[in-house]
């Protein structure tokens, strides 16, 4: 950790000053890196620096921007996007990247099934046969022009066709690769795949005929899997890694008085709740949910274990979502209102529960166990008794997927920018065995949610989704804790580096002063 | 000899059969499906069922069990379920990783610990044994997790000496050969990444050997007592042999079969034991990848690796069983 | 030709100093070997046979046995303050010592030829060839027969009788003037022992060296040995001539000890047998120690400890106030043969 | 009769009344003797006060959160310092004794009793069921130990009482094997041979004499299993698998508090040496009882 | 002393020596070969011979405390070798044993009385007081005091614990009693104490002793008749005078030369025997003993000498004898 100098020589050779590798610290390895096939952030993380999408999300937020693709046009009906691809780009390997490629992609993805391409079929509706896909065909018009055919309209079509799983990949080397094309992926991006030593780092270097001219800055990009939080915090103090993620909200003061490190902000895409799960005993009751959400002291909370950087939150979506109703009150902490809705519910003298506390870290709840112990205290507080229970993540899923829990604590974070991807997926009766844990069935805010799914018209989707956060307030099948800001922390030289709220970052632009 | 070592490696057949059984068994047994964690949260049920059915967990148990046994046989450890890669090819870098780790820790505690013991007993009752009996009761009472934490504390954090955690620069990676690091290092004639190979190797190897050094010290000290009052001892003393060529040559060697014990259960114990350690220290080894994998549910390689530590263990004993017999002659295992 | 002691023990006096005290193994006990002499000690278990044989090689268990009086003289050199560098000249090259377990006594792990090589070695000049050489020599002199294949045998694959011999040879390989045989026989089947103590014989004969004969076996010391000390309870309660001991004991404990034993050659009736138990060193420390199961015992016994006093026999010497009568009358004797002359 | 009796009566100096001194006796006496093991004793005794009294001597309730003042500094109103929910680390290093006392006893009881019923099953009957047994054992101990336990957590749940169980589990095999062996080597004792010629029965012989005189070594072996049962349910506390929030068992606190390390470090440093002075009580005590009662076992 | 108490016939006892990869059986050590003896009512039968011949191997299997692998034990009239498991438990009551090692042979844990009082227990006699009174009474025949009752195995003597073990084995009045090795642990004052003892029993309770020792000089003393074993067999058996006074076979002859007189003036010529104890688990053939035997003869190599009556009384198995 101490010959940060001549490690710096070797790797930044040229310069004499500028450091060109940037080791970026992460608390767990890719599982493939073939974008299509996984659903982990930190394979994405990896293969959106490697491979290009269509379109690309503007920095800071999802609306999008060009990318591979140049200029598109919608028809009016919704059911056709013609794509204008960009001219003269190379895939790694050297062949070129035209519409055929991008066909050959979403062939090979629709030609799939849940278990190949499992975002896909969440995205689009499916696969090749199924009744429920979207996607009709894709064509290539001439070298440089796609076209996108749908069955019936999708409102968040261009959001999704942004999204890092649906990355274009150069086809010869998929046919090339076949199995193995997740270990050697080869795409347009700003980095070269270079070397994956499994559990420890992935190498990607520059790629020299980046399109974006003068791009990328980097020489080297390397993620290594550092998983404990304040142990990466240590390399980073030591000069070990360039740049980590998930800095414990904790040790933000340890790094705000030092000028050799900055903080970085991810902008919020996320909520972290307690799911109440509605078909369990007294959480069966409407007012009892209500009541639970009264005793919650949002505040302390973010205070102690976020280090303040997250809001309370109102709604199952962050405010940065179009369609989000800033109109909504908060149930405010008062304990005596809680009281009286309890004993109004029959439970004057409150009850004993589950609480489930997760056992690992995520952005939107930096320690389960310690925000659980906080709610505990305050449920205690009107009577109820939450005894804290935790199993092992996959457990813990697997059992809360199953509504074997009666109080939890989860999270989202979305993965599209769209309201659809928080409330339907969460909150909607269909989604009920998959992300809707807490069984929460309304048919009213059903109805408005399918019926958001095909409204193109912006205003009138928000509209809807509006109502439909006043429905999930009243009836409370959350406890909606926080919209937090994910810290990361990196030498005071980087710019260029604007985190992206959905958790993938492109570093093209990345560079050290 | 040759006839025992081979009944020793057959008997250990049923023991490994007997483990990968209950492995099999008890992973299953924990809740959550594998699929359901590869996918993650947001996946959709069909793609938990389609993933369920191609890794074949939906066949009956008997199949899925003799499927991997099968595998065994031809020495194939599987695939892992959740990368896909073939642990039988994945396995080393983890498993040399451990390897290194518990080997310096080992020579560390054998080195410090045999020869505390030795002091401690030649000279008895004085202030050395005391002091050093003292710190390795201390030793063996030591949370290892504790004192991993403390020292990263004291000597990486506040007085910036030694690395943190992993086990190489992120910077300078060593190009592996071997992937035991030390020697990788040495036979590119780095010498440079050697020292930093090295330097990250101190503070979990020192946290690892702790216990071990302390009951190395212990043993040592206590079977030495032992053997300087037997006959044998009287004998070489009448002789007119003087105390040094007493301890080292007769005693210790008399001593060691004891400690050898000792020393084959820790060395098993490190490898296992390592899990806390590695985590602390961010150490890429076995312990880490089992102890991981058991979160995703990764059931090949939870078995496989168990199996490959256990088997390494049974074969240290195994090794030191033979040892025995080169270092006592009475041990005729015919 | 006069003799002259190899080893003199004047007032001896060691204690083992554990958690119930002192415990005074060895009491003032005084005794000599001459040249050439096998002296044969004889006592029940526990009475301080080992320990005066420990102390006299300097080979007390460190930190418990101290020798805490007395003088022990080898050819006059008191060696009870030598220095280390000293005893470790001694041991083995003037005083060589064989215990009781010849099972135990040879180190497991080492082949006998190494064990022998390293005795020899230790004080002489000669190179590893010679040495093994001088051993192989001594292995057939206490009669081992395929000595050159023993010395790359382990311990264990000899017999009890074979061990005991090894550790004889070891302890000749440097001619020593004093052989400590510390129940050398005891482990070892009578046809065994027959053989043993007839080499013994032979060494003495042969190499004219001092033996000192611990047993608690009297047919043992019949047989082999000169000169006879009796101890009891770290105490020297009878000295003397192998045949006076045997033909007229004065202590009424060696009387005992004599009678109580079953002869092979008739069957006594009914055997004598001193009442009592063999007392723990150190639990009596008023009058005599045999007092209690003595059947001549009398109350001055039970306050004073009696002298060791001469009978008239020529070196026999008896510690127990019934003879202290003859004791003066000997002074008488004595006074009148100056008067004589 | 008479003159049998006279023959006979070796005792003239021996006091008449000399008390009658059990082996427990005796070990007690010289355990007594033993200050390192008085020392132990002295721990253990005053972590099992603590535990006792906790409620009287903790000044604070444990589960009293203050975010206000978390993470403060020791001082004379919070000797430990508070923890990051500003509760009193004092009183739940307190309360943590009985946390971990309870733990350590009662998973030893189990393992003693399950591990003595086998290795007597299997040391006495021999043949098949000791080959079965031995094989089960050799089996579990094959397992590195905190893996197997991880694995018992897993399947169980993590709670303190899972953890208590899956550390009474692994180490059933060592108590099995100590048994056994006592079993065996006091199967060849000439006493045992001696019950056996005047007729007495498997059963009476297995209980009269072969476990009382096991319960020596099962006591050192026992008090010195507590000692690693303690570290390993800290052990397992730390990974999060054992007690659960807000039970302040002590490697559960060292987990909590492993964030604070740098800015916080009396969170760290309390249970962690709590933790260690009970096990090094445990251990001095266990290393005093073998030397008393059982001095075979020293290496 | 006419009638006999107890027959054994052709008893053998071989342990297997396991081996090999698998742990098979590949060897035996014929501890006990073939050896036939009668003791009759109250007499001492004494059984000498060097360590590992069998001696205790022989003393333990006529109570089957070992199995024999074949042969006959008969006593008074009941074949014991066919007796189930229940019935040999009461017979226990008829045989017992006293074992040579006095520190090993009771139990540390328990008091003297629980010691004394166990076999009536086990075998249900008496009530509680009638067993405590036993004990006392038995304590003082064996000459130690009825208040050393209450006391532990390790706070008494060597020869204490001796008595001790005698007066367990009396306890249930056997009839015959297998004392293995009695005294050879003992001081020579005190091994006197326990012999005299042992005799005075005999003669108060009219008992049977088989009396198992290496001591010549000891089993002359005390017994009527002596076997001679080596090897594992029976080699001379005859009245103790007859065969201390004119022994027959070559062994015992040597035997008895070899042990030491306590008498200076006794000179005698010795027959020393060359080598040591061939391994039982590989003896010579033809007679065990012709490695070491002065006398020997052809035949002795090939063909193992019949155990016969060469004499009223005087058995032997040697060639020397036609
Ligand atoms: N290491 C020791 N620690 C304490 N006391 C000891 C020690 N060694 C010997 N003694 C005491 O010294 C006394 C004499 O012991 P010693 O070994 O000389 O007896 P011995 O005559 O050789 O007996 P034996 O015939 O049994 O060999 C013993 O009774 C014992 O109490
Ligand atoms: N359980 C056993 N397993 C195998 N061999 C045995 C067993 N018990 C005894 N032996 C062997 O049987 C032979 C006879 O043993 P035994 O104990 O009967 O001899 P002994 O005459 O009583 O000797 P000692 O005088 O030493 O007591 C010995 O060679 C011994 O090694
Ligand atoms: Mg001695
Ligand atoms: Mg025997
Ligand atoms: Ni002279």
């Amino acid at each position: 950790g101490k010959s940060e100098k001549t490690s710096g020589e070797k790797t930044g050779g040229k310069g004499d000053t500028a450091q060109d590798t940037l080791v970026y610290g992460r608390g767990g390895d890719s599982v493939s890196l073939d974008p299509a096939v996984v659903t982990d952030g930190e394979s994405l993380k990896v293969t959106k620096n490697i491979f290009d999408t269509l379109l690309d999300y503007n920095d800071g937020d999802t609306s999008v921007q060009p990318a591979l693709a140049t200029k598109w046009e919608v028809s009016p009906d919704g059911l056709t996007y013609t794509f204008k691809l960009r001219q003269g780009v190379k895939f790694h390997d050297g062949t070129d990247f035209n519409a055929e490629a991008v066909v050959f992609n979403f062939e090979r993805w629709a030609n799939g099934n849940a278990d190949t391409f499992p975002y896909y079929g969440s995205m689009f509706g499916g696969y090749k046969n199924d009744e429920s896909h979207v996607i009709k065909e894709v064509k290539a018009l001439d070298e440089y022009t796609v076209q996108f055919v749908l069955k019936r309209p999708q409102a968040p079509f261009l959001k999704n066709i942004a999204m890092t799983p649906f990355a274009i990949a150069s086809p010869a080397a998929v046919k090339k690769y076949g199995d193995k094309f997740g270990e050697n992926p080869v795409g347009t991006g700003p980095f070269v795949f270079k070397e994956w030593k499994r559990n420890e780092r992935i190498v990607l270097e520059k790629n020299e005929n980046y399109w974006l001219e003068g791009y990328p800055k980097l020489n080297q990009l390397i993620f290594v899997s550092i998983p404990d939080n304040s142990a990466r915090l240590n390399a980073l103090l030591k000069g070990e890694i360039d740049l980590m993620e998930d800095l414990n909200p904790s040790d933000l003061n340890q790094l705000e008085g030092n000028k050799d490190f900055r903080i970085f902000k991810r902008p919020s895409m996320n909520v972290g709740y307690v799911g109440l799960t509605t078909t369990r005993g007294p959480l069966k009751n409407k007012l009892v949910r209500q009541a639970l959400n009264y005793a919650v002291d949002k505040k302390a909370i973010i205070d102690a274990f976020y280090s303040g950087q997250a809001e309370p939150a109102k709604n199952p979506m962050p405010p940065s979502i179009p369609g989000y109703n800033d109109a909504i009150e908060d149930y405010p902490f008062d304990l005596e209102k809680a009281k009286q809705l309890l004993a109004e519910a029959g439970y004057p003298n409150g009850f004993e529960m589950e609480l489930w506390a997760m056992p690992v870290p995520r952005p939107y709840m930096p320690d389960g166990q310690k925000v659980a112990e906080a709610i505990q205290a305050n449920f205690e507080k009107i009577g109820v008794k939450a005894k804290i229970v935790s199993y092992e993540w996959a457990t813990y899923l697997d059992k809360a997927a199953k509504g074997e829990a009666d109080a939890f604590l989860l999270g989202w974070t979305g993965d599209n920018g769209d309201a659809d991807n928080f409330l339907y997926a969460l909150l909607d009766k269909d989604s009920i065995g998959s992300n809707n844990y807490t069984y929460y069935s309304n048919d009213e805010l059903h109805k408005i949610l399918v019926e958001a799914q095909t409204v193109s018209d912006e205003n009138k989707r928000n509209e809807l989704y509006k109502k439909a956060q006043e429905i999930i307030k009243e009836d409370a099948p959350w406890i909606p804790l926080v919209h937090s800001t994910p810290l990361l922390a990196g030498k005071a030289n980087i710019e260029g580096f604007n985190p992206h709220p959905t958790g993938s970052d492109k570093f093209t632009k990345v560079e050290f002063k | 000899m040759f006839a025992y070592s081979i009944r020793r490696i057959f008997m250990v057949i049923p023991v490994l059969l007997g483990m990968s059984i209950i492995v099999f068994f008890m992973i299953r047994a924990i809740p959550g499906n594998p699929a359901q964690v590869i996918l993650g949260q947001k996946a959709t049920k069909e793609a938990v069922e389609a993933l369920t059915h191609k890794l074949g967990l939906d066949q009956p148990w008997y199949v899925q069990y003799f499927k991997y046994l099968g595998g065994l046989l031809t020495g194939d450890l599987g695939e892992s379920i959740r990368t896909g890669a073939s642990i039988t090819e994945e396995i080393w870098p983890y498993l040399a990783a451990t390897l290194e780790l518990s080997l310096a820790a080992m020579l560390i505690a054998i080195v410090i610990g045999v020869n505390a013991g030795i002091i401690s007993a030649w000279f008895q009752n004085s202030w050395f044994d005391y002091v050093a009996m003292v710190l390795a009761l201390i030793g063996v009472s030591m949370p290892i997790f504790w004192l991993g934490l403390m020292e990263q504390w004291i000597f990486a954090i506040n007085l910036d000496l030694l690395p943190t955690s992993g086990r190489e620069e992120v910077r300078n990676p060593v190009t592996p050969i071997t992937h035991l690091y030390l020697i990788d290092t040495l036979l590119q004639g780095n010498t440079e990444q050697f020292v930093q190979v090295l330097q990250h190797l101190v503070l979990p190897s020192v946290a690892l050997a702790t216990i071990p050094m302390a009951i190395i010290a212990r043993i040592t000290r206590s079977s030495m007592l032992e053997v300087m009052k037997s006959d044998y001892i009287r004998t070489a003393r009448a002789k007119g042999l003087s105390m040094f060529w007493v301890v080292y040559k007769h005693s210790l060697k008399n001593a060691t079969i004891p400690v050898l014990t000792v020393i084959g259960l820790q060395m098993g114990l490190l490898l296992g034991g390592a899990i806390l350690t590695e985590t602390i220290f961010s150490w890429p080894g076995i312990g880490r990848y089992i102890y991981e994998a058991i979160g995703y549910r990764d059931y090949p390689v939870i078995q496989s690796g168990i199996l490959v530590v256990a088997t390494i263990f049974i074969l240290i004993n195994l090794l030191v069983d033979l040892l025995y017999a080169a270092i006592d002659p009475r041990i005729k295992y015919n | 030709m006069s003799k002259h002691p190899v080893l003199e023990v004047k007032g001896l006096k060691t204690s083992f100093f554990t958690d119930d005290g002192e415990v005074p193994a060895v009491d003032e006990i005084d005794f000599y070997i001459n040249e050439g002499e096998i002296l044969g000690i004889v006592g029940e278990s526990g009475c301080g046979k080992s320990v005066t044989s420990l102390s006299i090689m300097g080979l007390l268990p460190k930190g418990i046995g101290k020798i805490v009086g007395g003088e022990i003289l080898f050819k006059g050199e008191s060696i009870v303050n030598a220095s280390e560098k000293r005893m470790k000249e001694i041991r083995g090259k003037e005083i060589a010592m064989i215990f009781q377990e010849p099972m135990t006594s040879l180190n497991p792990l080492f082949t006998i030829g190494n064990q022998m090589v390293e005795a020899i070695r230790i004080h002489s000049k000669m190179n590893k060839k010679q040495a093994q050489e001088r051993a192989i020599e001594m292995l057939k002199l206490v009669g081992l027969p395929r000595a050159k294949e023993i010395m790359n045998e382990y311990p264990h694959q000899l017999s009890g009788g074979m061990r005991q011999r090894v550790m004889i040879a070891m302890a000749m390989v440097c001619n020593p003037s004093l052989l400590i045989a510390d129940e050398p026989t005891t482990a070892l089947d009578v046809t065994i022992q027959a053989q043993i103590l007839k080499l013994m014989k032979d060494l003495n004969k042969n190499f004219n060296t001092a033996i000192m004969m611990i047993t608690h076996d009297l047919g043992v010391v019949a047989e082999v040995c000169h000169r006879v000390v009796v101890m009891y309870s770290g105490k020297i309660v009878e000295e003397g001539d192998v045949c006076t001991i045997f033909k007229s004991p004065k202590h009424p404990y060696t009387i005992g000890l004599i009678q109580s034993i079953p002869d092979i050659r008739e069957k006594k009736a009914r055997l004598y047998s001193i009442p009592g138990n063999v007392p723990k060193p150190g639990s009596i420390r008023q009058g005599c120690r045999f007092a209690a199961r003595c059947e001549h015992a009398f109350e001055r016994c039970f306050k004073e400890n009696p002298g060791l006093y001469e009978t008239g026999e020529q070196g026999h010497k008896v510690r127990c106030f019934l003879h202290q009568r003859e004791e003066e009358m000997n002074v008488e004797r004595t006074v009148a043969a100056g008067e004589r002359t | 009769m008479a003159e049998l009796a006279r023959n006979g009566t070796p005792v003239q100096n021996e006091k008449v009344k000399e008390e009658s001194v059990s082996l427990w006796k005796e070990g007690w006496r010289s355990f007594k003797k033993n200050k390192m093991a008085l020392v132990g004793t002295g721990i253990v005794l005053f972590f099992i006060l603590l535990a006792v009294f906790a409620p009287v001597i903790a000044p604070y309730e444990i589960n009293d959160q203050n975010l206000s003042m978390r993470l403060k500094a020791p001082s004379s109103e919070h000797v430990f310092g508070t923890d990051d929910f500003g509760r009193d680390i004092f009183s739940r290093v307190i309360y943590g004794a009985r946390i971990s006392l309870w733990v350590g006893f009662f998973s030893v009881l189990g393992s003693v009793i399950v591990g003595s019923l086998l290795g007597i099953i299997a040391g006495y009957y021999g043949r098949w069921i000791d080959g079965m047994i031995s094989r089960i054992f050799d089996i579990m101990l094959a397992f590195p130990s905190i893996l197997l336990a991880i694995g018992i957590v897993a399947v169980l749940g993590p709670s303190l009482k899972n953890a208590l169980i899956a550390i009474a589990i692994i180490n059933i095999p060592n108590f099995g094997r100590l048994i056994r062996s006592r079993v065996l080597s006091i199967k060849q004792e000439e006493y045992i041979m001696a019950a056996k010629a005047i007729g007495m029965s498997d059963a009476r012989i297995l209980f009269h004499h072969i476990l009382p005189n096991s319960m020596a070594p099962i006591i050192v072996q026992g008090t010195l299993a507590i000692a690693t049962a303690i570290i390993e349910a800290a052990a397992l506390g730390f990974l999060g698998l054992g007690a659960q929030p807000p039970n302040p068992e002590w490697g559960k606190m060292l987990a909590d508090s492993k964030d604070y390390l740098t800015q916080a470090p009396w969170t760290m440093v309390f249970p962690g040496l709590a933790i260690m002075l009970t096990v090094l009580g445990f251990n001095l005590m266990g290393d005093g009882l073998r030397d008393a009662l059982d001095p075979r076992m020293k290496n | 002393m006419s009638e006999p108490l107890l027959q054994v016939k052709e008893l053998k006892k071989y342990f297997p020596i396991t081996g090999g990869i698998f742990g098979k059986k590949i060897g035996e050590v014929k501890a006990v070969d073939n050896i036939s003896f009668t003791v009759y009512k109250g007499e001492t039968l004494g059984l000498v011979g060097e360590s590992g011949c069998g001696k205790s191997t022989t003393g333990r299997m006529l109570l089957r405390l070992i199995e024999p692998t074949e042969g006959s034990i008969v006593f008074e009239n009941k074949e014991i070798t066919s007796l189930s498991k229940l019935e040999l438990r009461k017979m226990r009551r008829e045989m017992q044993m006293v074992f040579q090692d006095p520190f090993a042979s009771l139990n540390p844990r328990h008091t003297v009385e629980k010691i004394l009082e166990e076999p009536l227990i086990v075998h249900g006699i008496g009530s509680k007081q009638e067993r405590k009174k036993r004990v006392q009474e038995m304590l003082e025949v064996v000459g130690l005091s009825s208040y050393h009752a209450k006391r532990y195995p390790h706070q008494f003597s060597g020869g204490q614990r001796q008595r001790i073990g005698i007066a367990r084995a009396l306890m249930t009045h056997p009839k015959l009693i297998i004392a293995d090795e009695p005294v050879s642990a003992l001081d020579v004052s005190i091994q006197a104490q326990v012999l005299n003892l042992l005799e005075d029993l005999q003669k108060e309770f009219g008992l049977t002793y088989i009396f198992i020792a290496h001591d010549l000089g000891v089993v002359r003393h005390i017994s009527d008749r002596i076997g001679v074993m080596y090897l594992g067999r029976l080699v001379e058996l005859a009245d103790s005078d007859k065969l201390c006074e004119n022994p027959k076979h070559p062994y015992t002859k040597a035997l008895l030369s070899a042990v030491p007189i306590p008498d200076p003036e006794y000179k005698q010529d010795k027959q020393l025997l060359s080598g040591d104890l061939p391994s039982p688990s590989n003896p010579p053939k033809g007679c065990a003993f012709h490695t070491r035997c002065s006398a020997c003869m052809e035949i002795c190599k090939t063909t193992r000498p019949e155990f016969k009556e060469i004499e009223q009384g005087h058995y032997v198995a040697c060639h020397l004898y036609p």
